[in-house]
């Protein structure tokens, strides 16, 4: 069991923030966080990583890391960190910057593989762009195995195939090596499909914290199939009226009324259901998508 | 002028100014080579004090000076220690460092190792010399560490020597080293110069010069 | 006949003074660029003052303060039976504490703009203060560590003010290179003196191109241009 | 009209891959570049701002800006651009950072409260947040109202609410100094809902470029209302199966059959689709929604 | 009486030098960090090899160099009317060469280690070179400015060799601090030599001092540490 109970003063956008948080989590538990820009959701990590100093008590299992009395350095917590800027070493190679966690050669070009950069591993990173430098640094988090995982948006720059790909690895890895992990994300996708539990900040404060997929499914009991989406166009062609919608990542079109027409508005938000009792679901081909 | 002058030439320059009191004399003090290098590129000086007759005719060689290189002076050296009294050459192997100044470049030292090999002594004191930059060095040295050092005699009767607390001192005799010609050289045909140089060469400069235990006789 | 003995002291100090400096500067200059005390500009300001005296004048006061009866060279002479004047120690002593500026600054100023993000990278990886400041603090400020090296290199064997005053130049043990070339301009055998200067240029710059050239390549590989 | 035809070689995750580019541009066109991490995006924008030199020709307007004889120096080219990794001046405060591309307080002012950061307006860059720092170099390139923007996935360390608003405040921005923009994103989203256009790259060549909105809908006309989704999670509770699909930032639960659930794999991509031929939509409240 | 006099001079010596070489330094030092050419540790080698010989002995060559006999010193007599031996304008050229890459290498070392990024940020705002090197660049290699500032300044008020030789001590013309303090104790007046040696000391302190307290304060509110 991690027991994290911690304050500290921040200078927000609004005046006299302070961030307060009090999680617990389960050995082996997917922690997401996230919450607002600003809101202290790299402090937090930062602060348990024992890179910040703050008031309160980190307990795991049943070492002290920070109470009152002691305050364990950052080197001596075990813990992998992706930084949300990379922090790579600019004096070594990609694999260099693996190796220098640990001298494990097989598991730095595994991991490498993994994330497909297996060829970049003489590269300097001066020299990547900004996914390779992402996928290097959760590289180099991986290498120690470490107790604690701490991601601050590990695939913010990486394109949705790629991220898709890594998230899987990710859980995969969590999930083999026994792994506690607390992400950051700005994706629900993402929470959903790795996290057990997740925590909302906002301001600094701890505004939801609880069971991931419960706190993210929005259907109603009611309608089975419902989806949350955006109108992004309402189109003319011919006769029909049809409203673009966005929903994620993916643009539908639907035919609507008349009247819908004329009461729909660009930009507002739309709850997409079906009277049908049963949507088609249809395995489709990665390739022939776009 | 070169440095061993420092405390004689207030003096002779308050003599010269009472009888020419329009004159004033600005007094420069500098190692003799470093000075003779500045003069060979026409350092605005107009009258070279030496500590020995060598740079003044080194320079008159390459065509500098009105007259040929004088002496005024003939400079002596002594003992010296601020922690042992019986000074002698003889003595001086039961010492463990021997300060004097560099044979190579000032007059003062030559004539110590002159003295030594004279003495006899030079082979077993060798390894105990200390080299200074300056006469003046000599005695920091002695004051910070070096039991004994040789020094210009000049130098004892410098109102700054007092600096050192308890002092001791003996003469070497002058027919253990040739004599220290202290060569001047008059460089500028100014009048007001040349005052000074024949100033510096009279009878009354002499007295002083004496006072500050120089070795006037035999011109 | 060339005698090279000033030569090889003068290389000798000076490799001897560049590696205490850089074992006493690097710890020193890591606390004055992560301190946010107050008497941070007061300490960096008395680390510079060495450097105002004139060589001579500092060399002065530095016999003095080392010379076996004063408290400091009072306790070296006591406890290690090593006379800080007149001596090699006793040049390196001096010569330590002329150059101590000239090794700090740099090395302070290169702390300073350092991303300290990949400290604490390193940190995270479990690394000890000593492993990260080895692999990735050094390496990362090396144009800083560079210029620190190569200012204090090539300063104490330039030097002689100091060296002179200290040492007094006996020839073998502390009559360096510098001291041996001014001698010979002061004596008017410029001969001499130029062929010696020649000798002490052609060495310094043989090993200060060595560091630059492999400096140069190191860098192209990073691709840090 | 913009044109631009530039090739680089570049060190990518292949051996000897080549940038090559080539592209029209009109007046007021908004751009969208897409493609997987490493694929030459940055490196494209750099080669129109003339950070990096490259072969080829880039006319805009009458004004050569670069071919085989000339090169305009970056300060040159009117251009605003947001870097990827942000690059701003550590020694200026928020407020002066834009302040130095133009002096004009009052604009810079009505950006930063535009973009919500204009509290932070005396703190230096250190102090801020990801996404702080990325929300402060927007605006400093929409400082100049260039006759270009560029911009390196400008979102990409924001939160959803947050990237929905600046999204559509770039919109506006674009359509009121009839910008010409060319924006890297991994969204499609994102490119829908702003691109005329869209470019992707892949190892380097251009895969795909065109009209954003024609090659992003992917609806079958048989099928009025189809999304592309991810099953995520296939649940048994009491008798019926449920399978939990993702969808953008959506997560929907569908019951499925026993059948269905027997085929359908956990990480399947899935094409939703409903037989109804009239789906509802509902506006929502955004407060009530997760 | 104390003569302020040397000491003005000294100051004065030691900012115009500042000065000076700070013009020439930071596009010099901006060329060597940015060059990719083979001749750049070449460059790097010749402009460490000043400080290699020992002051009065470069001194020396500086003298032999500046004197309007010669080619270098006879063009400025010339063309300028002036002497650059045995006058003011002599010792700050002699100083400037001395004290060369004491400006230089802190100067290039904070380049090299400069983030690339923020330099291409502040051209793509439409500001030219000039406008970029004192807003963003200067500014961000504040700790190497600093250094190289303070190295070259304190150096060149302690500096004697070299001036002694070139400027030779001229009262009111070229008696610099440094040169008078030595004169004092080689005329073993050690009391003036103390006093001036602490009013050289207690000068130098408060222009450093100043220099490193407004850093200080500026660091913590850029909240760089
Ligand atoms: N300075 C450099 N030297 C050598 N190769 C480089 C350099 N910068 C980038 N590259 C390589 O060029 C390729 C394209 O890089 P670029 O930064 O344009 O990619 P990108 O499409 O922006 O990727 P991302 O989405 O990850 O930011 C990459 O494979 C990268 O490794
Ligand atoms: N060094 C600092 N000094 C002062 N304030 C800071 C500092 N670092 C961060 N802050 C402030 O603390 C607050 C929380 O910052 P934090 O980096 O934790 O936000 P975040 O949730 O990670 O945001 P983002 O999603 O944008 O990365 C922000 O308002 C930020 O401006
Ligand atoms: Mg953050
Ligand atoms: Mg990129």
């Amino acid at each position: 069991m991690i027991y994290i109970n911690v304050s500290k003063k921040l200078s927000g956008v609004v005046e006299n923030m302070e961030l307060n948080v009090k999680i617990e989590l389960k050995k082996g538990e997917f922690l997401a966080v996230t919450g607002e820009s600003g809101s202290g959701k790299t402090t937090l990590l930062r602060i348990i990583a024992g890179l910040e100093k703050a008031k309160g008590r980190i307990k795991v299992g049943n070492e002290i890391w920070q109470d009152d009395k002691k305050f364990l350095p950052p080197q001596k917590r075990e813990i992998g960190y992706v930084f949300q800027d990379f922090a790579l070493f600019p004096n070594m190679n990609v694999l260099q910057n693996l190796l220098y966690v640990k001298k494990d050669i097989d598991f730095a070009m595994y991991l490498l593989k993994l994330s497909g950069i297996e060829n970049l591993k003489d590269r300097f990173p001066n020299t990547l762009s900004g996914g390779q430098k992402q996928r290097v640094a959760l590289c180099r988090a991986l290498m120690r195995k470490p107790k604690i995982l701490l991601l601050d948006e590990p695939f913010s720059a990486l394109d949705e195939k790629r991220r898709e790909d890594l998230q899987e690895k990710l859980y995969l890895f969590h999930k083999k090596f026994d792994l506690t992990t607390i992400m950051v994300t700005h994706s629900s996708n993402e929470i959903y499909k790795l996290a057990d539990n997740m925590l909302e900040l906002k301001y600094g404060k701890q505004i939801k914290y609880g069971d991931a997929k419960k706190l993210l499914i929005n259907s109603k009991t009611s309608e089975k199939f419902s989806i949350k989406g955006k109108i992004i166009d309402i189109i003319k062609v011919d006769i029909i009226n049809i409203a673009v919608i966005s929903v994620g990542n993916n643009i539908v079109e639907c035919v609507i009324s008349q009247n819908e027409a004329k009461n729909l508005k660009i930009g507002e938000s739309v709850l997409l259901s079906t009277k049908a009792f049963h949507p088609n679901i249809k395995v489709i081909n990665e390739n022939t998508s776009c | 002028a070169s440095a061993n002058l420092t405390y004689v030439m207030p003096e002779i320059i308050k003599a010269f100014n009472e009888k020419y009191p329009n004159i004033k004399v600005n007094f420069i003090t500098s190692s003799s080579g470093k000075l003779t290098a500045q003069i060979l590129r026409e350092a605005p000086y107009d009258i070279f004090l030496s500590a020995n007759l060598k740079y003044p005719e080194f320079l008159y060689s390459k065509g500098i000076g009105v007259f040929p290189p004088a002496i005024y002076a003939k400079g002596k050296i002594c003992l010296f220690s601020i922690k042992h009294k019986n000074l002698s050459l003889k003595n001086l192997k039961t010492y463990s460092s021997i300060a004097i100044s560099k044979p190579k470049t000032t007059p003062y030292g030559k004539a110590a190792l002159e003295s030594f090999k004279k003495a006899g002594i030079y082979p077993q004191i060798k390894d105990k010399l200390i080299y200074a930059e300056t006469v003046a060095a000599v005695l920091s040295y002695i004051k910070n560490g070096a039991d004994v050092g040789i020094i210009s005699k000049s130098l004892i009767y410098s109102k700054n020597i007092k600096n050192l607390g308890k002092f001791y001192y003996k003469d070497i005799n002058t027919s253990f080293y040739h004599p220290i010609n202290q060569g001047v050289l008059l460089l500028s045909k100014k009048n007001e110069a040349k005052k000074f140089y024949n100033f510096l060469l009279s009878q009354k400069a002499k007295k002083i010069l004496k006072k500050y235990g120089y070795d006037i006789k035999n011109k | 006949m060339i005698d090279f003995t000033p030569f090889i002291l003068s290389l000798k100090l000076a490799v001897i003074v560049t590696i205490i400096l850089l074992i006493i500067g690097i710890p020193y200059a890591w606390y004055l660029s992560s301190t946010k005390s107050k008497i941070k500009p007061f300490l960096e300001t008395i680390t510079a003052l060495p450097i105002v005296l004139p060589p001579s004048v500092l060399g002065f006061y530095l016999l003095v303060f080392l010379s076996p009866d004063s408290f400091i060279g009072g306790i070296f002479y006591k406890l290690f039976n090593i006379k800080l004047v007149f001596s090699f120690p006793g040049l390196v002593v001096a010569s330590s504490i002329y150059s101590f500026p000239f090794m700090i600054q740099p090395i302070q100023s290169g702390f300073e703009s350092l991303n300290k993000n990949i400290i604490e990278a390193s940190f995270l990886s479990g690394k000890g203060k000593l492993t990260t400041l080895f692999k990735v603090i050094l390496p990362n400020i090396k144009p800083a560590l560079l210029t620190a090296i190569v200012i204090t290199f090539a300063h104490t064997i330039g030097e002689f003010g100091v060296v002179l005053m200290v040492g007094g130049s006996i020839p073998g043990k502390t009559e360096v290179a510098s001291v041996a070339i001014y001698d010979y301009v002061e004596n008017l055998d410029y001969h001499s003196a130029h062929i010696y200067s020649a000798i002490l240029l052609i060495i310094s710059f043989l090993v200060l191109f060595i560091v630059y050239f492999i400096n140069h390549r190191q860098r192209r590989k990073y691709d840090i241009y």
